[in-house]
């Protein structure tokens, strides 16, 4: 199982990841954080394929990936 | 005399549209100005600031160390710039964005919840236009039908926008007119 | 022509143009960026070319080339653009060329920062570049003054055959203020035909040859006694200075340039409130220094306090002005931070009331 | 079952926020290039040459030594410090204004003595830090605020492609373009980072990635759009791919044929 | 029988003997601009641009206007000439140490711009004015005071074709490479000259002819010795010919095939 | 070791070796083309590396990154090569790193001729580069003494972590004389182990990072400070003067640096024989200038004649240090012309037969 | 009939001439010019084509051709 | 006391060589020494010359205005230095290639025919090493022996041309020796 953690101080609310997410599981909120950004965070985590292209993507490294278990991958990266 | 005053704010705010419109307001009623902005590295999603000197006579520094009135959109414009007010002086704050108090007790404090009444006018991006409302309410540093003008010229052909902004405009006025009035503004009150 | 309000940068593109100046060569750098800017949406509007240099060191030579055939023409930059510039400046000060160059000085050594700064006053006067050259330097501490001192460059640099340095730091260049552009100007000083211009040659006249070159020694020493005799000239005819409150009795003489010098007079205004009795002494071209100006000026003051936002550059030149007549002290900013009134009434006041010079020759 | 950590910030990255612009790309190249430098295991002799742009404090973001140079000398820099000291890994991060403007003569120098550098160039069409003046690899038609009818090259030229230019010098190289507007363009960007770094290692050759990059601010669009910009405009004026591998080959142009002309 | 003059002295070449060496084929360069010049009938209108290098003195060589630009930025005087004054024939004449190592930005550039001037470049594999440094176009193995033990292209790569360089700009342009080293070479050379000229007096194009030239004094060969080694040597690397004109084909080299590398 | 008769350029490269300099990168220029060609020819000896930069500008910014990895470096270069090196000069003194500079000296401005000249003393001593920064400069006036100071430049440069530049004229560089290198030679100042350099980093200490940019004014002023700091102790710790005849009774006191001090010490002898007395004073760090000394060796005589080969910069600092307490009369030559015992003989007569001084502030 | 006159004081003596003269007819004398210079002169005249490459090929323009008549030639020039 | 010169010819006439080798020698003589070559743009296939100074205590100027000794190589370097020697001072030239008289009076002149006597000896290039040879008899400046072992030095490896070589500086030598000896080479008789 994946699990997507994105750092809510580090987010800059750029939406790539949201663009990016093949799931749509990702969208940015309504609150703002220290630096004025509304920023991203996971809307519906259990049907994340953890593809990684949210991470990829991210130009803020504001997100994070855990799996418990074995993943394959299509791509390596 | 001279009106000097120092405007902050996030990048996006407008703090420095509404600067520079004072001063042309200024020029418009034939004061002597001058526009300052901050341009430094900040520039970037940081905060921004500017100064404007309005003044009866050639304006001498156009850098204000201690100004007569500072004008807080946010919070770090707050802490910045809140002790270098002159004593006496006087500080509008944006509510919306600021939830602390101000802690001096020697300056007068307006109290403007820019951003709210923006939203409710429905032109959340004006929120500028109420804070320097308030200021020429408070102030009359110049003219409002000066600034009036230019809110149409700034936005001319774009009826709808200008409607907001002018509501913008008066709203802010008359709220920055009646803090000023009726003493509520006086900081005693406000500091801890 | 009524008032406008203006940035500085913007004041300057428009005061080029007023001058007649149709051609612009320069590289983006904060905080001048609105010079170039303002010129690429201009100068088409006038039939006039805007080209982006590739560097600094590009546009210098693109200057050389354009002054060369004849027609006005500037560039602008900040600090260490203006550093790149300077074996350019050498060969247009060497082949007498005239242009005009606008430094909006930022603070450094190095990158730096790009906040206000005025430490590029030893490269501007005594010649950052080789060889035995100067430049005129001129200094405007407002907006208007910046438009003014402009478009009289141009007239100098067409008179002197020289590159005329508009210095300026990044407060002049972002502040906005009203200016006005007078419908008719004079040029301030007569404007000889440009005989030498490198244009073309039919035959009817030797070949125009725009060139520091001359490798036999003796020629290159009339050349430079020529250059040295262009000199002393501007010594002896351009010198400008200005003074705020010489006509009051004052114990302190102030001496700043440059927007320095507005933050003097304010301070000043403030200290007659508080009975302290002192002026300010401005000079506006650096180069040539007003020396004799200064030290007629000093000599109604028991001291001299000279302010700067560098360790200490100007200080030189009164030092030379003054020869140790009076007791002389510092007060500056660096990094970009700023000079504020309270500060130079602050040390005015100190010194009013008894401060010892600092040690010499820092 | 034990949690593993699949994607985290790599450890040659700084553990600190950056100052870019939201969906400024020049972040994503920031962490591959930290990820090629974690995994090829260099970290610890790498030293970095910062531009003059908006990477600029780039210095701040790499937990590698780092020197920053004058607007342009990167490359200048970089052989300064390999020459010193041939036991380092040196990369230059450039801008295109950088790189391709002022910098011209050191980066077609530096690739021409084939010094044994990586430099990663992050071409964004144009100057970033400055406030969006035109660079040499502003597409035609582009408005910037010194081009304000966009580009027009029939007064100042096309585009400049630097892979292409720096391609054709004699001396082996390693010579590639990327992009990293999509996920799957930044793995592509990050396996030509990975290759340019291991010829650098192995003392094979110097090595360039252009890479294609966002400026979400000063081309006035939401960073979305910006990625779509790129991919509409850009990659067809930008080719992606290797257009030199360091095989000894010389692939200069020759003349036309007597005949032409 | 009336006795017609075949051959003499160009007008556009001043009446002054040069201060080359003997045998230096700079000389000859200069006689074939200055027919071109006459033949085309521009002299009353160009401005030539003199390099810093042996040629620095062509502005007394040429009976037309000139300026001399610092070493390497001939083509940013003459961008700053014709932007000025677009009526003008403007020509700027650059050694190989001026035009490909410290100028190598401004030609580049230059040529990018389209600035419509035609540059002659004078390759003659060595700095000679200074007497016999390395240039960016000395050969592989090719003695000089700054590589005495040779050209060694694994320290320093190898020279560098500013030809083939250009001509993969996008910007519509002529450049071709010629050399002057026997009689039949230099009518060839003439003939892109011819071209160059004609190109920007028409106002099509930037122009650059490379012109292969000798330096009998800093290579310590007998002139007649050197235009042998012109052939030899030079010619086998630097080929002859057309690289570009301004047809409007985009010749920019792509990218390999991805199962490439 | 034995005396071995080099050129001025040999004899400067041949002591950057000795003083374990392994790292050369320039580009030619007359006249010094020899200090790059010995290198070429010796650094491969000894391991080392030389690389013919593409421009002075690329060899500024070379010697920049070897600098900050911790090796001992040089460029040189002559005054157009120089004027291209000062915004990579002001980098380096912005970032502090340790680099030693050669410029040897041609006529300009412009590119004037590639005679011997002195007229980037301006350059040197005060700037050329933007921002508030100082090389030290040492000014030797013998191929012997042109090897000693090299070798004292990198102990310096790292001392003082700062930019050094030897400053001779195209005399030092091409002329032949017996020079001594001494076979152990203790470095002239104590060397700091280079904690700073940037070489990697294990993660055992924080990054090391070269850098002269400061985005907060504040930290790029305490930035300022620093470096004013260091060249004030360089004023204090650093001065180096020589004199000549002051041991006997003197009318005319004269300055020169260089090898203009050697010709005028030719003069001194025959003026002695002809009974006038005459000494000379010779600077030779130009910064920090010695100006304590001067004016100490200045209250000795009547008059002060300056002599340099340009049209008068060094006598700015001459004036500082006299502030008037001394007539000073000047005698240059300029373009590549040499000044002659003969000519500063004839000076010294006149002045001393009561020549009355020039006009000031030319 | 061609002819072929060589400016003894702007001659250089390279050779480049005599290399390149294909009926060999031009050669350095014995005596030196102004300047220093062994100079080329014209040995044969009669024996000249008229083909111009010694006046293509000399450097320093020291080459004058006249002719009497008409005269057709191979290349342009 | 002060021996300086100032030797001056045509490029390739080797004059920068035996400058050089004056300075040498004097140097193994134990005195003190300089040698400054003119470095202009005659370079090119123009004139050149050097300035050699050999003294007994530390060389001032090594630049010399009016030397006490010129020796001149081609006509051109007579028209330059004749008006510069000292009076009273000694001018050496290469009557091969000179053919006009020398025109002041107040010099010693010794005429060498450097490059008559080269070619007899079979080394057109050792001209310059007969007219050093002369300069040496004349003066004394330095020892003929020392100036010998630099001749070997030099051309280390080519016998034939260290043999020639000497020869050239021996004949010179005599000539200087008997020019300066017999009074012959007193100037007046030289003058128009
Ligand atoms: C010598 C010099 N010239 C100009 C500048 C100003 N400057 C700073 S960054 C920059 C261009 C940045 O553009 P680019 O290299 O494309 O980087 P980006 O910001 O787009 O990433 C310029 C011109 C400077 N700092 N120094
Ligand atoms: C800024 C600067 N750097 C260096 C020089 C010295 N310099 C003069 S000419 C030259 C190179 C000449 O070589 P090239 O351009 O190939 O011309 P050539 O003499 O071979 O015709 C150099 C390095 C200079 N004058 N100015
Ligand atoms: S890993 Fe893939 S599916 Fe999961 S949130 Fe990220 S982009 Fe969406
Ligand atoms: S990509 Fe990163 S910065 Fe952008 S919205 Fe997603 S988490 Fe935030
Ligand atoms: S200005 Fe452009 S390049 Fe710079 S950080 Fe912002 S988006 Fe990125
Ligand atoms: S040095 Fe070489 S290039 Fe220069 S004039 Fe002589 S032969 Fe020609
Ligand atoms: S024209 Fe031809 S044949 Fe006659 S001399 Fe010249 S090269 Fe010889
Ligand atoms: S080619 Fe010209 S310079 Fe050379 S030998 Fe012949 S005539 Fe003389
Ligand atoms: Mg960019
Ligand atoms: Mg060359």
């Amino acid at each position: 199982m994946p699990q997507i953690l994105i750092d809510r101080d580090l987010c800059k609310g750029c939406e790539l990841c949201v663009n990016a997410c093949p799931q749509k599981i990702l969208a940015l909120g309504q609150e703002i954080n220290a630096k004025g950004y509304f920023f991203a965070s996971v809307v519906e985590q259990k049907r994340c394929i953890g593809c990684r292209l949210c991470c990829i993507t991210c130009p803020d490294v504001a997100i994070q990936m855990r799996v418990s278990g074995t993943m394959y991958h299509y791509f390596a990266y | 005399m001279q009106n000097d005053l120092i405007i902050a704010g996030f990048g996006g705010q407008g703090v420095l549209l509404i600067g520079k419109m004072l001063a042309y307001a200024g020029m418009a009623d034939g004061k002597e100005v001058s526009w300052l902005p901050s341009y430094g590295p900040e520039m970037r999603g940081g905060t921004c600031n500017c100064t404007v000197v309005i003044a009866d006579r050639p304006v001498g520094s156009p850098v204000v160390e201690r100004p007569r009135v500072a004008m807080v959109m946010n919070l770090p414009s707050l802490e910045k710039y809140e002790g270098m007010v002159k004593p006496g002086g006087l500080l509008l704050v944006n509510t919306s964005l600021i939830s602390r108090d101000v802690q001096r007790s020697d300056l007068r404090v307006v109290k403007v919840p820019a951003n709210e009444i923006a939203n409710r006018l429905g032109n959340p991006r004006a929120a500028n236009m109420v804070a320097l409302g308030a200021y020429l309410g408070a102030t009359r540093a110049v003219s409002l039908a000066a600034v009036e003008g230019l809110v149409r010229e700034t936005f001319a052909g774009k009826a709808k926008v200008i409607d907001s902004n002018l509501a913008a405009l008066q709203e802010g006025y008359a709220l920055g007119e009646r803090e000023a009035a009726d003493g509520k503004a006086v900081s005693q009150e406000v500091g801890a | 022509m009524a008032k406008k309000l203006m940035k500085g940068c913007e004041a300057i593109g428009e005061a080029a143009i007023k001058a007649g100046c149709k051609l612009f060569f320069g590289y983006p750098i904060t905080p001048q960026n609105e010079i170039p800017e303002y010129m690429a949406h201009r100068l088409p509007q006038v039939g006039g070319t805007f080209v982006q240099a590739e560097s600094e060191v590009a546009a210098s030579n693109m200057i050389y080339g354009a002054a060369g055939s004849g027609e006005r023409v500037f560039t602008s930059s900040s600090s260490p653009g203006i550093s790149l510039m300077q074996e350019g400046i050498s060969y247009i000060a060497g082949s007498e060329l005239p242009v005009v160059i606008v430094n909006i000085m930022r603070a450094g050594p190095g990158l730096g920062g790009i906040l206000p700064s005025q430490s590029d006053y030893f490269q501007a006067t005594k010649g950052g570049g080789h060889g035995d050259y100067r430049l005129l330097v001129l200094a405007p501490w407002s907006v208007q003054e910046a438009a003014d001192l402009m478009q009289d460059a141009f007239d100098l640099a067409d008179y002197y055959r020289n590159p005329v340095m508009v210095l300026g730091d990044g407060l002049i260049g972002q502040m906005m203020e009203p200016v006005e552009f007078k419908a008719e100007r004079t040029p301030c000083k007569p404007l000889p035909p440009k005989a030498w211009v490198a244009t073309g040659c039919s035959g009817d006249r030797p070949t125009n040859i725009i060139n520091s070159l001359f490798l036999d020694p003796e020629v290159l020493e009339r050349h430079n006694q020529k250059l040295k005799a262009k000199y002393d000239l501007m010594v002896r005819d351009e010198v400008r200075c200005a003074s705020y409150g010489t006509d009051r009795p004052y114990e302190v003489l102030v001496v700043a340039y440059g927007t320095v010098a507005r933050v003097c007079s304010t301070a000043l205004d403030d200290l007659r409130e508080d009975g302290v009795g002192a002026a300010l002494f401005r000079p506006i071209t650096l180069f040539p220094f007003p020396y004799a100006e200064l030290r007629a000026a000093a000599e109604n003051a028991r001291a001299v306090l000279v302010v700067e936002l560098s360790t200490g550059q100007m200080i030189e030149d009164v030092r030379l002005a003054l020869e140790g007549s009076r007791p002389i002290h510092f007060l500056g900013r660096q990094g970009g931070m700023l000079i504020s009134p309270e500060a130079v009434s602050e040390r005015v006041s100190a010194i009013s009331a008894g401060l010892p010079e600092e040690v010499r020759h820092g | 079952m034990a949690e593993t950590v699949v994607f985290a910030r790599p450890q040659a990255l700084a553990p600190v926020p950056t100052h870019y612009c939201p969906g400024c790309t020049h972040g994503v190249i920031h962490r591959l290039v930290a990820e090629v430098v974690d995994e090829l295991g260099l970290a610890h002799r790498t030293v970095g040459i910062a531009p003059v742009g908006c990477s600029v404090l780039a210095y701040n973001y790499f937990s590698t030594d780092f020197q920053e140079a004058a607007h342009g000398r990167a490359p200048a820099v970089a052989t300064g410090v390999k020459r010193a000291r041939p036991d380092l890994i040196v990369f230059a991060y450039q801008g295109d204004g950088d790189l391709a403007s002022i910098g011209m003569a050191e980066i077609v120098h530096c690739a021409n003595r084939g010094e044994k550098i990586t430099v990663v160039f992050v071409n964004n069409a144009i100057y970033g830090m400055t406030g969006g003046q035109m660079a040499p690899t502003t597409l035609p038609g582009q408005v910037t605020t010194t081009c304000p009818l966009g580009r027009d090259v029939s007064q100042v030229g096309y585009p400049i492609r630097v892979a292409e230019l720096l391609a054709t010098l004699r001396t082996p190289a390693f010579v590639a373009r990327a992009a990293v507007h999509t996920p799957l363009h930044a793995v592509t960007a990050k396996e030509m980072l990975r290759r340019a770094f291991r010829y650098q290692a192995e003392g094979t050759c110097f090595s360039l990635v252009e890479v294609l990059s966002t400026c979400p601010t000063n081309w006035g669009m939401p960073p979305v759009e910006a990625t779509e910009w790129v991919e509409k405009n850009m990659v067809p004026y930008y080719p992606l791919g290797v257009f030199k591998t360091p095989d000894g080959l010389d692939r200069a142009p020759r003349p036309a044929p007597a005949t032409e002309g």
